[in-house]
């Protein structure tokens, strides 16, 4: 190899490296600011990570497995996953090799940064090597690669439902011009190392095409625009990057290692929840999986355009998405960078200002505290809509006198409502001070088990509630471990198909999915929904959503239990009061508690 | 008997006997209209419009009055005594003549309450109370000078209906359903006008009654204020102050208002009274006329050959009386059936 | 305001009143409060009309009062009235007219009761022949005074020396009528006009010259309310409805208001004193009350009687500005002087309320 | 003068002075709060009920009475359950009712 160019330079890099310069800049002080943001502790503790081995081990398999090669995307989808991957990897490859070459054949020119992407164009192959030829040879396949990916991606551009989507995004105009640019990059830089291949060498893609071109163009005239418009294209790309979807790839690259580190939402602006806006992708994933677009309704309320409203500062819709949004957790379940649109949304409420707000400070819960003061065993605290559907009430404490459980109830005659649905909508603080009140009674009882038979409080009691020493658990899990235990005679009824379905609290609150199905298999033969485990469908009654009315709510109720019926069990069971009442007024066969169904078997 | 056609007098010409006569002459009968007043149609004549649908009043008396074209009708006609004959009737006519009939049909209808007997409401006394009667003139006629870009509206429900004092206990069925029509006409006439409804309870038992309240209260905006007015008084400015108790704040309330509209509740008609008396046929306790059954003879007296269309046996709606007024004709087919 | 439709209601309660000779029940209160009203109604009936009202020292309160205030049970009120009734028998009288709107509530309401409960009338004929061994005819006909000089107002205004007008102007003066809760209230029919829009007072005021004015809070009660006021805690209360009336009386700038019960002047003149001290506020003209009179004391003004003979210097509204806006003469250096021509004493003068 | 006794104010609401600014705020932002027939089921079920007194008829009616402190002592004792938004048989949203309310000023604006 020798260089054609002594001066290594030539004027057609120079939108390459505007461009070059603009995007680092632009992302390093990005991401110093979004560090500074962190409230002082949090950055502490990321800054610690970035030198802890353990968290520098964790934060480059993530970024090679979520960045580069897309694990997540592949076991959703291997379209997807090939598309992404292939030019991810691919590229990161090209450059790597790039690099690899430079270092080899010229190795006083790595200092020009734009050397390993114009390699071809100032080098000449003097002699063959087997060396070169194998670095020619992976740079062509890695440029096929990415080429392979990105026709994937026009057919999925036009197509979508071939890769498994049913909507996708509406592309802004900066992100059409990124879009464009990047599909133009692969195919140009393929174009102008082909019309150069004969000086510099090329391998199976370009050698072959280099002989085409040469048959019918004759000369060498085509070589430099062609290279010229590659760095107009890459230099597109990357000065758009900072306004388009594409700024997800810095942007994931700082958020996982700061998710790693522990680091969550504490502003609904700043922070980590702007490095959460910025890794959304606009992939759309979301759309689909969002229980309010069945019947193409709410289309645009989902957290990918929550990102979006967010990083245009459109107050009124942001107010307006983050209202809406039942909290079922769906996205974040699916999301491929893992971006929390719940907790996002619960931080634009929590901002919000209030002319009003509620004090729990003198209630007087001694009278409460009093009456269950040193029960001891098993508290069961039944909530405010386990309150409105008594058959819950009712079975669940007939299930605890027939394990011979001692149990004492905490609100028989109604109590305080556990806070979470203050949390949800935004008013933590309030919540924090019932927390106190509910803490005051549950310490009184002496108890060591705190029983729950709504998911609601569960994740509550669970998450926020100073509790040590006392076991939080719902009463799913509860009766499972007590048949388990063998407690509970639960008599297997040949012929039941039971469908569990899977609370949004509960499953992708607090991740407890096959408890309750080994519970309901001790009464029957347990089914699945068509979407289950951390991909069930919300019921519609959520408490996370302010501003859906009941008739809007309907359809999503509606489509929830057609996902759950796809098995035609006989009985919907499901271990939330809220889903219960629910699905009960529009289900077509009988809804019941989980606490119900093994009541009945015993 | 045999070789002649039956002769049904038709006691009233206002929807229940416009009908009852239209199915009559269907029959192979041959009804009499008898109306005491220069026009048929009654009370529902004198409507503008009509709930649930808004419907034009004319659009259900036009037709009526169509079809009924050919049957025998005395208008400006009382009827001055009722012979009972062996089974016929001999009526003598305000005009001299008499008709012998073989089958009587009280279509009696109602006579809306003397609002003015609520002395504490003021009517006649106060410029700007008037009730629903006047209200649908006005909406016929547009000619009141009592009703001048009201800026505040509000409408009593249960005026002599309902209320031992003022000698009626019944529900009048329809004021409820009426005065929500008229206060969303009026809303829609006056859109900056605040409109407020005093009622006892609500009775929408309708189809579609619901649903007209619900728009009432969504689309329209309009007041509703459970409790009774107490008395109506006069401001300086011609205006009226209204007083009631709130009953579900349990406080009195008080507002001016420009017009204030009396839902004058539904009794029987004096005259039908008279009849039932001279025919030999009860009246009920509640002053309308005592069916044979309440509920499976409704049309029926206690007297072979009388029948009963409408609301002569108490408030009904359109649909209901219309529907009277065919079972009725259906009952005195019945009759003469098994007379031959 | 329809006029006729008022008139069409006042057809309809027309009471019959006799027209002579009754047997007199005075009030408990009045002759403290207002000394010369039963005195003048007297007078004008009997000296001036020629009629027979005959009274009896012997007669008591007819125990309304206590009656209303829950001190005595029903009975023991019905047993005072019915010797009311047999003080009138042995004097030979059958119509019976009171002073009182409470005694004249009274004394319909046990009419009435008896009517209804024939029992109970003969358990207090046999109380009150236990008592003090007198028995009793019903009256044929109970009036209050106020009936009696409403029927006799065409005659009044026959000799009359002023009428009820503007002497500046020649309007007629705007006049309030208050009418007593216990007057037809209770039995509309007993009283002239029914309960709503009773005439007894308004058709004397425009007999005489005036114009009624009718106002929003025309019904409500004059804020005395036996358990209110004697109560002192609620006296609050009491004063709260008074205000309540003026405040929806102020727009209309009455000239005077006129009253049939022995309490509502009382009320109605002293509280304006009290609301005026309280709040600053003062309804008539020029910082002073709108004076309040009783029937008697208007029919003595329109018939010419010394203002200071009615007894107008005991009001606490000062009626001076009505006198001149009548042109009725008074002579000041008179006000204060008693039955004797000594002067009785002055009054200080209110804060706020303008008085002479 | 000192009596011993004063004027009491009138308990009377006057429609044609009160101030229903919050209230016509609301309905602008919630038109489903007008359908409330007050049928009580919102108290009734209300899981503050029974410690603070709230009620969402009653805060409902409140606005449109003027009686302000009431309402504003009710909302500062609800807990946001949401048991109301699931029993009221108009399918009012109670609970983004109580919210949209707490944001509102005394002159009926957005508090920003």
């Amino acid at each position: 190899m020798r260089e054609r160019f002594a001066s290594g330079f030539d004027p057609f890099v120079i939108p390459f490296v505007i461009g070059m310069i603009f995007v680092l800049g632009y992302c390093l002080i990005a991401m110093v600011r979004v560090v500074c943001q962190l409230p002082k502790a949090d950055r502490k503790r990321f800054l610690l990570s970035l030198i802890t081995p353990k968290y520098i081990w964790m934060n480059v398999r993530d970024i090679f497995l979520n960045c580069l090669i897309h694990v997540k995307l592949w076991k959703r989808n291997k379209v997807l996953g090939y598309m992404h991957s292939s030019i991810a990897f691919g590229w990161f490859m090209l450059i790597v090799l790039g690099h690899l070459e430079v270092m080899l054949f010229v190795p006083e020119r790595i200092r020009f940064f734009y050397y390993p992407i114009f390699f071809n164009y100032f080098v000449a192959e003097t002699e063959q090597t087997l060396q070169g030829a194998l670095l020619m040879f992976l740079m062509d396949f890695f440029l096929l690669l990415v080429l392979s990916g990105i026709v994937l991606a026009i057919i999925k551009r036009f197509v979508s439902r071939i890769v498994g989507m049913r909507r996708t995004t509406r592309l802004s105009v900066l992100d059409q011009v990124g879009l464009y640019s990047l599909w133009a990059i692969f195919p140009l830089r393929l174009l102008a190392e082909s019309f150069t291949a004969h000086i510099s060498g090329g391998s199976f893609l370009t050698i072959p095409a280099n002989w085409v071109f040469r048959q019918f163009l004759g000369n060498d005239l085509n070589a430099l625009p062609t290279w010229w418009a590659y760095s107009i294209a890459l230099c597109i790309f990357m000065c758009v990057l900072p306004f388009t979807r594409y700024m997800h790839i810095p942007a994931e690259m700082l958020l996982i290692p700061m998710r790693n580190a522990g680091i969550k939402i504490r502003h609904p602006r700043k922070g980590f929840a702007l490095l959460e806006v910025y890794s959304c992708p606009a992939c759309g994933v979301c759309i689909d999986a969002c229980p309010m677009s069945v019947r193409k309704a709410n289309l645009r309320d989902c957290t990918v355009y929550l990102n979006r409203m967010l990083r245009r500062g459109n107050e009124r819709r942001i107010a307006e998405i983050s209202d809406k949004c039942l909290l079922c957790g769906k996205c974040s379940a699916v999301c491929q960078v893992g971006v929390q649109g719940p907790e996002l949304r619960i931080a634009q409420r929590e901002r919000r200002k209030f002319a009003l707000s509620p004090s729990y400070a003198d209630l007087d819960v001694r009278p409460m505290a009093e009456a269950v003061a040193g029960s001891g065993g098993v508290l069961y605290f039944a909530g405010c809509m386990t309150q409105l559907t008594p058959s819950i009430l009712r079975a669940t404490g007939s299930l605890l006198d027939k394990a011979g459980v001692s149990w004492k109830m905490m609100d028989p005659d109604g109590g305080l409502c556990c806070g979470r649905p203050l949390m949800m909508a935004g008013r933590t603080e309030q919540a924090r001070e019932l927390i106190a009140k509910n803490v005051e009674i549950i310490r009184a009882s002496g108890c060591d088990t705190l029983l729950l038979s709504c998911p609601i409080c569960y994740r509550v009691f669970k998450e926020e509630y100073p509790l040590e020493g006392i076991r939080v658990v719902h009463h799913s899990v509860f009766f499972q471990e007590l048949i388990a235990a063998g407690k509970l005679p639960v008599q297997r009824e040949d012929g039941l198909r039971l469908v569990w379905h899977d609370p949004c609290e509960l499953g992708r609150g607090c991740g407890i999915y096959e408890q309750p199905r080994a519970a309901l298999a001790a009464a029957g033969e347990v089914v699945e929904a068509g979407k289950n485990h951390a991909e069930s469908i919300c019921c519609g009654g959520s408490l996370g959503s302010l501003s859906l009315s009941f008739e809007q709510r309907r359809p999503m109720t509606q489509n929830a239990l057609d996902n759950l019926t796809v098995a035609d069990p006989d009985q919907i069971v499901t271990g939330c009061p809220l889903c219960l009442a629910t699905f009960v007024r529009a289900a077509d066969r009988p809804v019941r508690d989980i606490a119900e169904v093994l009541n009945e078997h015993c | 008997m045999v070789n002649r056609q039956p002769v049904v007098a038709v006691i009233g010409a206002g929807i229940a006997g416009l009908e009852a006569a239209r199915q009559l002459a269907a029959l192979g009968y041959k009804p009499v209209l008898i109306e005491k007043s220069s026009a048929t149609g009654g009370h529902v004549a004198q409507w503008n419009r009509l709930f649930p649908d808004m419907t034009p009043a004319a659009d259900v008396i036009e037709p009526l009055r169509a079809q009924t074209a050919g049957v025998k009708t005395l208008l400006g006609t009382e009827i001055s005594a009722i012979n009972r004959l062996k089974d016929e009737y001999n009526l003598v006519l305000s005009d001299g003549s008499s008709l012998l009939c073989q089958a009587v049909l009280f279509a009696t209808g109602f006579r809306l309450f003397d609002a003015s007997k609520k002395e504490e409401y003021g009517y006649g006394i106060y410029d700007r109370v008037i009730t629903n009667r006047d209200l649908e003139h006005w909406f016929n006629t547009r000619e009141d000078q009592r009703i001048r870009q009201p800026k505040a509206v509000g409408f009593v429900h249960c005026v002599g209906s309902r209320d031992l004092k003022a000698g009626n206990t019944q529900c009048s069925k329809v004021c409820c359903i009426t005065a929500i029509k008229q206060a969303i006409e009026m809303k829609e006439e006056f859109p900056d006008a605040e409109v407020y409804c005093f009622y006892m309870d609500l009775r929408l038992f309708g189809k579609k009654y619901e649903d007209f309240y619900i728009k009432a209260q969504r689309d329209h905006g309009i007041h509703f204020i459970r409790g009774r007015v107490s008395e109506v008084g006069e401001a300086i400015d011609g205006r009226v102050v209204v007083k009631a108790e709130d009953t579900l704040n349990g406080k009195p309330v008080k507002v001016t208002l420009d017009l204030l509209v009396l839902m004058a509740g539904i009794l029987c008609n004096p005259d039908a009274q008279r009849y039932a008396r001279e025919t030999g046929v009860a009246v009920d306790e509640d002053g309308f006329l005592k069916s044979r059954d309440n509920l499976a003879a409704i049309t029926e007296s206690s007297r072979p050959g009388v029948f009963f269309a409408g609301a002569c046996t108490g408030a009904k709606t359109v649909p209901e009386t219309l529907a009277e007024a065919r079972s009725a004709a259906l009952a005195i087919h019945q009759y003469f059936s098994k007379r031959v | 305001m329809i006029y006729q439709g008022k008139q069409k209601i006042w057809a309809d309660y027309q009471k019959e009143i006799p027209d002579n000779h009754y047997f007199y029940v005075r009030s408990c209160i009045r002759q403290n409060f207002f000394p010369a009203s039963e005195r003048y109604f007297l007078k004008i009936c009997r000296d001036l009309l020629g009629r027979d009202i005959y009274e009896t020292e012997h007669h008591t309160t007819c125990a309304g009062i206590a009656y209303h205030c829950d001190t005595l049970p029903q009975e023991t009120a019905m047993t005072v009235v019915a010797r009311q009734f047999a003080l009138m028998t042995e004097a030979g009288y059958e119509n019976l007219v009171t002073s009182c709107i409470t005694s004249f509530g009274n004394y319909c309401e046990v009419l009435e009761s008896w009517r209804e409960f024939p029992e109970l009338e003969a358990m207090i004929r046999e109380n009150l022949w236990k008592a003090c061994r007198r028995e009793f005819n019903k009256p044929k006909y109970v009036a209050h005074a106020s009936d009696l000089v409403y029927k006799l107002r065409g005659e009044i205004a026959e000799r009359a020396k002023f009428h009820l007008v503007s002497r500046a102007t020649g309007e007629p003066l705007r006049i309030v009528e208050h009418i007593g809760c216990h007057y037809s209230k209770m039995f509309p029919h007993k009283g002239v006009g029914g309960a709503e829009y009773p005439c007894v007072l308004s058709g004397m005021a425009e007999a005489w010259g005036g114009q009624v004015i009718d106002y929003p809070e025309r019904r409500h009660c004059c804020g005395y309310g036996f358990r209110q006021y004697h109560v002192r805690a609620n006296r609050g209360y009491s004063l709260s409805n008074t205000h309540k009336k003026f405040e929806s009386m102020e727009p209309f700038h009455p000239d005077m208001i006129i009253t049939n019960c022995p309490g509502c002047p009382y009320f109605l003149d002293r509280w304006q004193y009290v609301i005026a001290e309280q709040t600053g506020k003062t309804y008539g003209r020029n910082g002073y009350g709108i004076p309040v009179l009783t029937y008697e004391e208007l029919a003595g003004l329109v018939l010419g009687v010394d203002p200071w003979d009615l007894g107008l210097q005991i009001h606490q509204v000062a009626v001076e500005p009505l006198l001149d806006k009548i042109g009725i003469p008074y002579d000041p250096a008179r006000k204060y002087l008693g039955m004797d021509e000594k002067k009785i004493m002055t009054p200080g003068l209110p804060t706020s309320l303008k008085c002479f | 003068m000192d009596f011993g006794f004063k004027l009491s104010p009138s308990s009377a609401v006057n429609l044609d002075t009160v101030d229903r600014r919050r209230y016509d705020r609301l309905v602008q932002l919630q038109p489903d709060a007008l359908t409330c027939i007050g049928c009580g089921s919102c108290s009734a079920t209300c899981t503050s009920a029974s410690w603070t007194g709230m009620s969402v008829r009653k805060v409902l009616l409140g606005l449109q009475r003027g009686r302000d402190e009431e309402v504003d002592k009710m909302l500062s004792g609800c807990m946001l359950c949401g048991k109301c938004t699931m029993v009221c048989p108009r399918g009012i949203n109670t609970r983004q009712l109580i919210l949209t309310l707490c944001r509102l000023d005394k002159n009926g604006e957005v508090v920003r």
